[in-house]
């Protein structure tokens, strides 16, 4: 449990190299569980590293409880890690990969092993603890690497996309688990994934990454529903959230954005009266595919729901649903259906937009219209 | 960025603790290099010459008789050179070809040969002299420069194979395997991926074997033509004598003559000591 | 048929060095081990003695004093230049300036020929002209250093100068090891909260295993074969109690015409390694199959 | 045509001589491929020379010492030289003492240079002055004069602790105490019954006595650094064949003023004589013959003799020449070698392999050596060790 | 383009290792894109290596093409594959990587120069071409191994969770792309991955491998709605089938299973008549999360539709959705919830729970009952 602030760092690789981190500023608190997300290669797992002190410190400051740790050494932060490369020690056995750390805290023999045999039944190891990681499977050893971090019980835990190579049954189990240890010992946390359901399920807050700049902090449903700018909106959600570029127009039942589908017909969606001042202007409406369905009796009289007849597209079945593609202002909108509801591609099917979730943006500046 | 912490003023302190132990014999020898013969009769090993004379460099480098010629060891440095090179690089080639193989290409009785070739760096040289001379003899190869680069060749296998073979079995399997589905067939494997990733051990082992076949004696004297004979015999022949007079000045500044070869490369394989050439091969 | 060629392409690589091995190893240590069950003196010759030659060399009281020596001096030798090799090796892997000269001069022994580098010991360790004349002369008179004069001592002296020369050497091996591992186990070991000394007994030794596998059989092959060492340095003396049984064999077998007895110590030397070498070997090789 | 020669003489004023035969040879029309080992006494030349032999590529000449000759004869190795020696009258000019060691079964093989006395004392006479003592010519004197030396600081007798410079030591006091004949039976016929006769002992114990007036640093020292001990006055005396005289002349030092020769104690009139010979290897090539008959011819010419004598400290094997330009040492050193070889006291050298084979001459080496570096060796049981070693080792 | 036949086929690691594939039996047709999935360490990159040529085969036959390949060498059986642990050359620049096979194949330089260009922006890694691979983030490493494999155009593709480290909005685009590679080039695929939605999405037909065995083999749709037993139902989806051990009753609505909430409400499910013979014994009766919802009017009137009012425990916001978890017969159901619907912990709720799509497995053997 510990506090942990980061301040205005920078990270460069080499002399000449470009930002890898430009002005990051976290403030995390004892015991938050912080989740990291961002595109491949915006500097998450740099971060971390030096965040664990393995990356020296371009400019800034990292600050544990308060102290400023740059000079102290990773072996002093009290800080435990799963490495995105797993970074497991090839001489030894799994046991001893867990070990390891357990023994350079002079824990007693009876102890660890009881540690030992925890950890390892609670990532579905047991009958590994004896191989080495030479002979292990690559979620096998994802989780070798995962139980060399939970079986210490440290000030920080930074997490690299621990749970990438399991499968999905395991990656909720295994969520399960880590939100218990987090709810049991409160340690503070901070994970990177790039798992959706991951990340809104277990983080206190959430820090969205683009090219070495921190973007958004905020709670889960914050970043999800009121993202801060169109990377932010885009990033998270799958399928991602869909972007419209129409002209707000006044007409009699107030604004509204015109649509035309497959360059035939012309649609008509309703916006909300803040954006009076965009009319006759351009926007970008965002609406994420949930909020585009079959027709909804209950949410279908809500302010700000229209229902369109759209002709569909690819249909994608995913299992839960069924993602649907349709053509609207010369792009492809996911809209998500119900699988048990027969749809055809090609047909023509009336579709319920909930715009009273849509969000909005500003065309050339990208950034939210609140 | 390199603070220094007292772990690391201590680190500095054995390693050039270390240098001095180190150099204290090459210091005797160029104090003694500068010395005139009655001052080595006279005085204390660790002092300073009377007069600081560079003659005995002079006389080594060119006029010490190393049998009816008294010209220095100069013109031994060739014949040295026509002997070292071919046979350094042979036995590395073959060395990293065999260490590959028996690393990465394993097949039956592979690590049988190699265990029979391990065991075989122990056999004394002097076990194989006569029968080796005889084998070049059959050959017509006895005392000429091709039969010493073969024996050198045949001896220092033995080393290279190991020094590869323990190398590469540290080297992820995964690169060759993705390699072979690159449609890379054995030759390219080994002079694209492997090779490139050697850089250390090649350095290594090029230490080891030029400084073993620079240095050896044994099979130089044995196994060299009259006319072909390498420094070391030059040296042996201007340093050791049994009834004549002895001028170590002489003898020190030859030595240390014949070993800047050597001295040389271990300079240039430094560049080559360079870090993490499997990083970020494989996961996990 | 190319498909073919390409199956067949390891064993024909390994195949001349196979066949190398064969002849001038084994063929010769097969001759060595006729040779040595014969009367062969001045010259080989084929008259059968039988054992004999090794019922000479088992009364012989210098072949007995060299093989002790060659086992407190071998031992010695290994434990010393792999640990020192060792320890420089990873000092000088802690971003050192001046590596590269550190390197040098740790492997410069290597270069000189023990012909005249054995006279500049011998003088050094000399009791009236070396160490000990030095630290006299400096006021520490109580300081005694003369092993190599002295007949229980002397294969120490013997120790220390090859360790000077080949511990370079061994460092140098460890280095290129060391420059081989991955980083980012040494940073999880650092995150598990290890020290670096931890680290590298830990995590980094073990896994240059293979390194030290290298390092024991060339350092125990220059100890089974230090010849030009103990000839320069001290010739076996005083008398023979620093004798080393390549010494004893080269000189039975060239110098005093018995070749016999040289060939048949010879097959005594290989015996002694086999002995010894091969549970190792068994063990390492059988470690890696795994 | 083309000698090849293989030889040990690699030191300056050896290289220079041996470039005088190649001149002389040259001279002839002859050209000369040197072939140089050096190393402990010819060992590694021998070595050379035996992988050469193997391999069927001998050199046309090598310097082969002593009882090797016979053992290269034997195994039919060398050619044969009668032709020339008949032509160059050597029968009639080298002593037979010599030519013996030359011949295979009556037929010349080899060729002699040069002849070596090796029980010399070499002394400074400042030294013994500073001391007061005498340069002792008995084995008592010596004691007497090494007890004084030791008084004054000095280090009586300088030595190396070298398994062959034991052995020269050692075959000095013998050749005192036993006197020639037993010298030769012990060493040469390797007579069991004075091998192990109390004389023996008496030898054994004289010589460990020796050892308490040498410097304790003395193991593994070479020769010359003894020498040179003896020259600049930190030790008295050292027992050292006749080259030990150009490490006194190397250092500028005049015989008979700065230093002096002397036999080693007690042998007087007696000579130990150590041969350096080359042997001719039997070749194919006819006008290599030639050569080869002319290069064994040259080495025994006047000219060479005496050019290479004058050079090596020795003195020439032939009796016939003038020795004007020889200094005091080397004049004394040919009137004891003639006057020896009459009374029957020129002995062959054990310590530098003239009297032996190789391998008696190993087996007594290390009985010698370890019991003078051995502080508890006991002269009987060494006696006994001797007997046991030569006898198993003929 | 070519036909993969893998016949009776078993893997043991080591002499007397356990078996670590047995008996698999999958015939692949040319062009088709085959997706394998199971638990980590149930073999699936044992399978892929062992297709490659890169692992010995125990037993059985490998055919490409109706050719038995067990011996032909991997560079000659024209396949590429990315591997799950990457195995970039690491002496090479992510240009060389990329190129190696090119050159390998003796293409042009100009054309070797297109395709790499070609790769990289596909793969959006132009700016990183002259890096090492250790100085790449972990997904950018990744695309790397992507890009070296689709530089080529072989026989057939292996990709080993090709995807896993990058981040969802890449991933997604990565998957039409490949889809998209798909269709254009009709190359067998054989694909590893745990992201349910590339498994739904992309397969036309999924292996499910367990410890080694083949469980089924079969169409996305089939493995979803039609899971062969307990452990493919289980598997697939997520958040996971549930499972509801309840006794069959008949009563007067037919066939109904009995619930217990919480340990006080009893509750019915209506079931359907085929269990008829089971009355009285108990069967497991396997619903998605997504057939327990809001009250849906339109579908309230279907056959085997029906309400429970139901208390409801932790609930999980995972943006599109909300997963609540109710306890019933004393296990953890979750049902998936309108995060616009205000639900809150602890509130009793009208749950439906559409019992036409469920699956009934028999208790004992696991097996579907059909
Ligand atoms: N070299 C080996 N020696 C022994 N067992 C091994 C070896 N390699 C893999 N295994 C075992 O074989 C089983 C299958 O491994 P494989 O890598 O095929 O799993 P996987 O299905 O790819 O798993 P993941 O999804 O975790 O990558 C695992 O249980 C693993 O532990
Ligand atoms: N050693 C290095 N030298 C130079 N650049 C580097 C080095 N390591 C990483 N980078 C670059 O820094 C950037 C950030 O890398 P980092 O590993 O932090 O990304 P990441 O956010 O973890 O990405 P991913 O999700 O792919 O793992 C990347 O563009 C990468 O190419
Ligand atoms: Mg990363
Ligand atoms: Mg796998």
């Amino acid at each position: 449990m510990a506090t942990l602030d980061i301040k205005q760092l920078y990270k460069r690789y080499g002399k000449n190299g470009p930002n890898t981190l430009e002005d990051i500023n976290i403030s995390i608190e004892s015991g938050e569980f912080l989740i990291l997300v961002g595109p491949s290669g915006c500097g998450k797992s740099t971060l971390m590293n030096m965040i664990a002190g393995l990356e020296e410190i371009t400019a800034g400051d990292i600050c544990i409880d308060s102290k400023v740790v740059n000079d102290v050494d990773p072996k002093d932060r009290d800080i435990a890690m799963v490495f995105q490369s797993y970074a497991l020690y090839p001489n030894m056995t799994v046991r001893g990969n867990i070990e390891f750390a357990l023994k350079i805290q002079k824990m007693d023999k009876p102890e660890r092993d009881k540690e030992i045999t925890r950890v390892a039944q609670l990532l579905q190891i047991e009958h590994l603890l004896n191989r080495k990681p030479s002979q292990l499977s690559g979620g096998q050893q994802q989780r070798v690497s995962m139980g060399r971090a939970l079986a210490r019980q440290p000030k920080i835990y930074l997490f690299d996309e621990p749970l990438s190579n399991l499968d999905a049954k395991l990656r909720v189990e295994m969520r399960h688990e880590i939100k218990k240890l987090h709810q049991r010992l409160g340690t503070t946390i901070v994970y990177v994934t790039h798992d959706q359901i991951e990340a809104m399920t277990l983080a206190d807050r959430i820090a969205v990454m683009k090219d070495g700049q921190l973007l958004q902090l905020g709670s889960p449903a914050e970043i999800y529903n009121d993202p801060a700018d169109m990377f932010v909106a885009g990033f998270m959600g799958s399928p991602a959230m869909n972007f419209l570029h129409c002209s707000v127009e006044q007409s009699d039942q107030g604004l509204v954005g015109s649509l035309v589908c497959d360059q035939q017909q012309s649609h008509q969606i309703p916006l909300p009266e803040r954006l009076a001042k965009y009319a006759g202007k351009s926007v970008v409406v965002g609406i994420r595919p949930e909020q585009i369905t079959h027709v909804n009796p209950y949410k279908q009289d809500k302010a700000l729901v229209t229902t369109l007849n759209l002709k569909l597209g690819v249909l994608e079945p995913t299992g839960p649903d069924t993602i649907a593609l349709v053509t609207l202002n010369d792009k492809e909108i996911s809209c998500r259906l119900d699988p048990d509801k027969p749809a055809v591609m090609g047909e023509n099917l009336d579709l319920m937009f909930d715009m009273s979730s849509a969000v909005f943006f500003d065309p050339n500046s990208e950034q939210r219209i609140r | 960025m390199t603070k220094f912490s007292p772990g690391r003023l201590f680190i500095y302190f054995i390693l050039i603790l270390f240098c001095a132990i180190y150099l204290m014999p090459l210091l005797v020898m160029l104090l003694t290099s500068f010395k005139t013969l009655p001052d080595i009769r006279g005085g204390n090993l660790l002092s300073l010459p009377e007069v600081w004379v560079f003659e005995a460099w002079f006389k080594a480098w060119g006029s010490a008789c190393t049998g009816v010629t008294c010209e220095g060891v100069k013109g031994y440095f060739w014949n040295s050179f026509k002997m070292a090179i071919p046979a350094v690089f042979i036995s590395t080639l073959i060395g990293a070809l065999n260490g590959y193989v028996i690393a990465h290409w394993r097949f039956k009785g592979s690590n049988l040969f190699f265990a029979l070739m391990l065991f075989g760096c122990f056999i004394p040289f002097q076990v194989i002299l006569l029968p080796m001379a005889a084998t070049l003899g059959k050959f017509g190869l006895a005392n000429t420069t091709t039969g010493l680069v073969f024996v050198h060749v045949v001896y220092g296998l033995v080393f290279t194979t190991l020094f590869f073979r323990n190398f590469y079995v540290s080297v992820p399997g995964e690169l060759v395997k993705a390699a072979k589905l690159d449609g890379a067939g054995f030759f390219t494997i080994f002079f694209k991926i492997m090779l490139p990733i050697s850089k250390p051990i090649i350095m290594v082992c090029i230490i080891w074997q030029f400084t073993q076949i620079w240095n050896d004696f044994l099979f130089g004297v044995v196994y060299s033509g009259s006319d072909s004979q390498p420094i070391t015999v030059a040296l042996n022949n201007l340093v050791n004598t049994s009834t004549g007079v002895k001028e170590y000045n002489v003898d020190m500044a030859a030595a240390i003559i014949a070993a800047l070869p050597t001295l040389f490369v271990y300079v240039v394989a430094g560049k080559y000591f360079v870090r993490g050439l499997t990083a970020g091969s494989v996961k996990g | 048929m190319f498909n073919t060629l390409q199956k067949w392409l390891p064993k024909i690589i390994l195949s001349p060095s196979i066949f190398l091995v064969t002849v001038c190893i084994y063929g010769y240590v097969a001759w060595t081990g006729y040779l040595s069950l014969t009367h062969s003196r001045f010259l080989p010759n084929f008259k059968w003695a039988g054992l004999l030659q090794y019922q000479k060399l088992m009364e012989n009281d210098r072949w007995v004093t060299s093989c002790i020596n060659l086992l407190i001096f071998g031992v010695l030798f290994i434990i010393i230049s792999i640990i020192l090799g060792t320890l420089l090796a990873i000092f000088l892997d802690q971003n050192i300036r001046q590596e590269g000269a550190i390197r040098t001069i740790y492997l410069y022994p290597m270069a000189l020929s023990f012909i005249v580098t054995g006279t500049a010991w011998k003088w050094i360790l000399n009791p009236g002209l070396g160490l000990e004349k030095m630290m006299h002369d400096w006021g520490w008179t109580s300081f005694e250093f003369n092993w190599l004069v002295s007949n229980d001592m002397s294969v120490y002296t013997l120790v220390i100068a090859a360790v000077w020369q080949s511990s370079g050497f061994v460092m140098a091996m460890f280095l290129a090891g060391l420059r081989g591992i991955d980083s980012s186990i040494v940073k999880a070991a650092q995150i598990d909260g290890a020290s670096m000394p931890t680290i590298y007994w830990k995590i980094i030794l073990p896994c240059l295993r293979p390194v030290f596998f290298s390092a024991v059989i060339i350092t125990s092959h220059i100890a089974i074969k230090s010849f030009d060492l103990v000839t320069a340095l001290t010739s076996g003396g005083p008398g023979y109690s620093s004798d080393l049984p390549a010494l004893f064999m080269y000189t039975h077998a060239f110098t005093r015409g018995q070749m016999g007895l040289g060939a048949a110590s010879a097959m005594m030397m290989l015996g002694g390694v086999l002995a010894i070498l091969v549970p190792y070997l068994y063990s390492e090789l059988r470690n890696r199959e795994q | 045509g083309e000698v090849e020669v293989l030889h040990w003489w690699t030191s300056g004023g050896e290289a220079k001589s041996v470039g005088v035969l190649k001149e002389m040879l040259e001279a002839q029309g002859h050209s000369w491929k040197d072939f140089a080992v050096a190393g402990g006494g010819g060992e590694s030349a021998m070595t050379v020379l035996k992988t050469r032999a193997i391999s069927g590529n001998p050199p046309a000449a090598a310097q082969i010492k002593g009882h090797d000759i016979q053992e290269w004869a034997d195994l039919g190795f060398l050619s044969n030289l009668n032709d020339v020696a008949k032509a160059e009258k050597w029968d009639e000019v080298v002593p037979a003492v010599v030519t013996n060691v030359m011949k295979f079964n009556g037929d010349y093989v080899a060729v002699p240079v040069n002849v070596h006395r090796v029980n010399w004392l070499w002394a400074n006479p400042a030294v013994f002055e500073k001391a007061g003592a005498k340069i002792p010519t008995t084995m008592d004197e010596f004691f007497v004069s090494a007890e004084k030396l030791k008084a004054a600081g000095i280090i009586p007798l300088a030595h190396g602790g070298q398994a062959w410079q034991d052995a020269t030591v050692f075959e000095a006091v013998a050749l005192d105490i036993l006197g020639s004949e037993d010298y030769n039976k012990a060493f040469v016929m390797h007579d069991d019954a004075v091998l192990s006769s109390d004389k023996m002992v008496e030898v054994f114990t004289v010589f460990k006595k020796m050892s308490n007036y040498i410097d304790s640093d003395s193991p593994g020292r070479d020769w010359n650094i003894a020498t040179s001990m003896v020259i600049n006055g930190q030790a008295g005396m050292q027992i050292m064949g006749d080259w030990a005289k150009g490490e006194f002349v190397a250092a500028g030092k005049v015989p008979g003023k700065d230093f002096v020769c002397l036999p080693a104690p007690g042998t007087d009139g007696q000579f130990t004589f150590n041969i350096d010979s080359f042997a001719m290897f039997e070749l194919s090539k006819s006008d290599n013959v030639t050569a080869q008959k002319a290069l064994a011819k040259t080495i025994l010419t006047p000219e060479f003799q005496e050019v290479f004598n004058l050079n090596k400290g020795s003195i020439p094997v032939r009796t016939d020449m003038d020795m004007s330009k020889f200094d005091s040492c080397a004049l004394d050193s040919m009137a004891t070698f003639k006057a020896s070889n009459q009374s029957g006291d020129l002995v062959p050298s054990m310590a530098h392999g003239l009297a032996t084979t190789g391998y008696v001459q190993g087996a007594i080496y290390d009985v010698v050596t370890n019991f003078f570096n051995d502080p508890d060796g006991d002269p009987k049981e060494t006696v006994v060790k001797l007997a046991r070693v030569v006898r198993a080792a003929k």
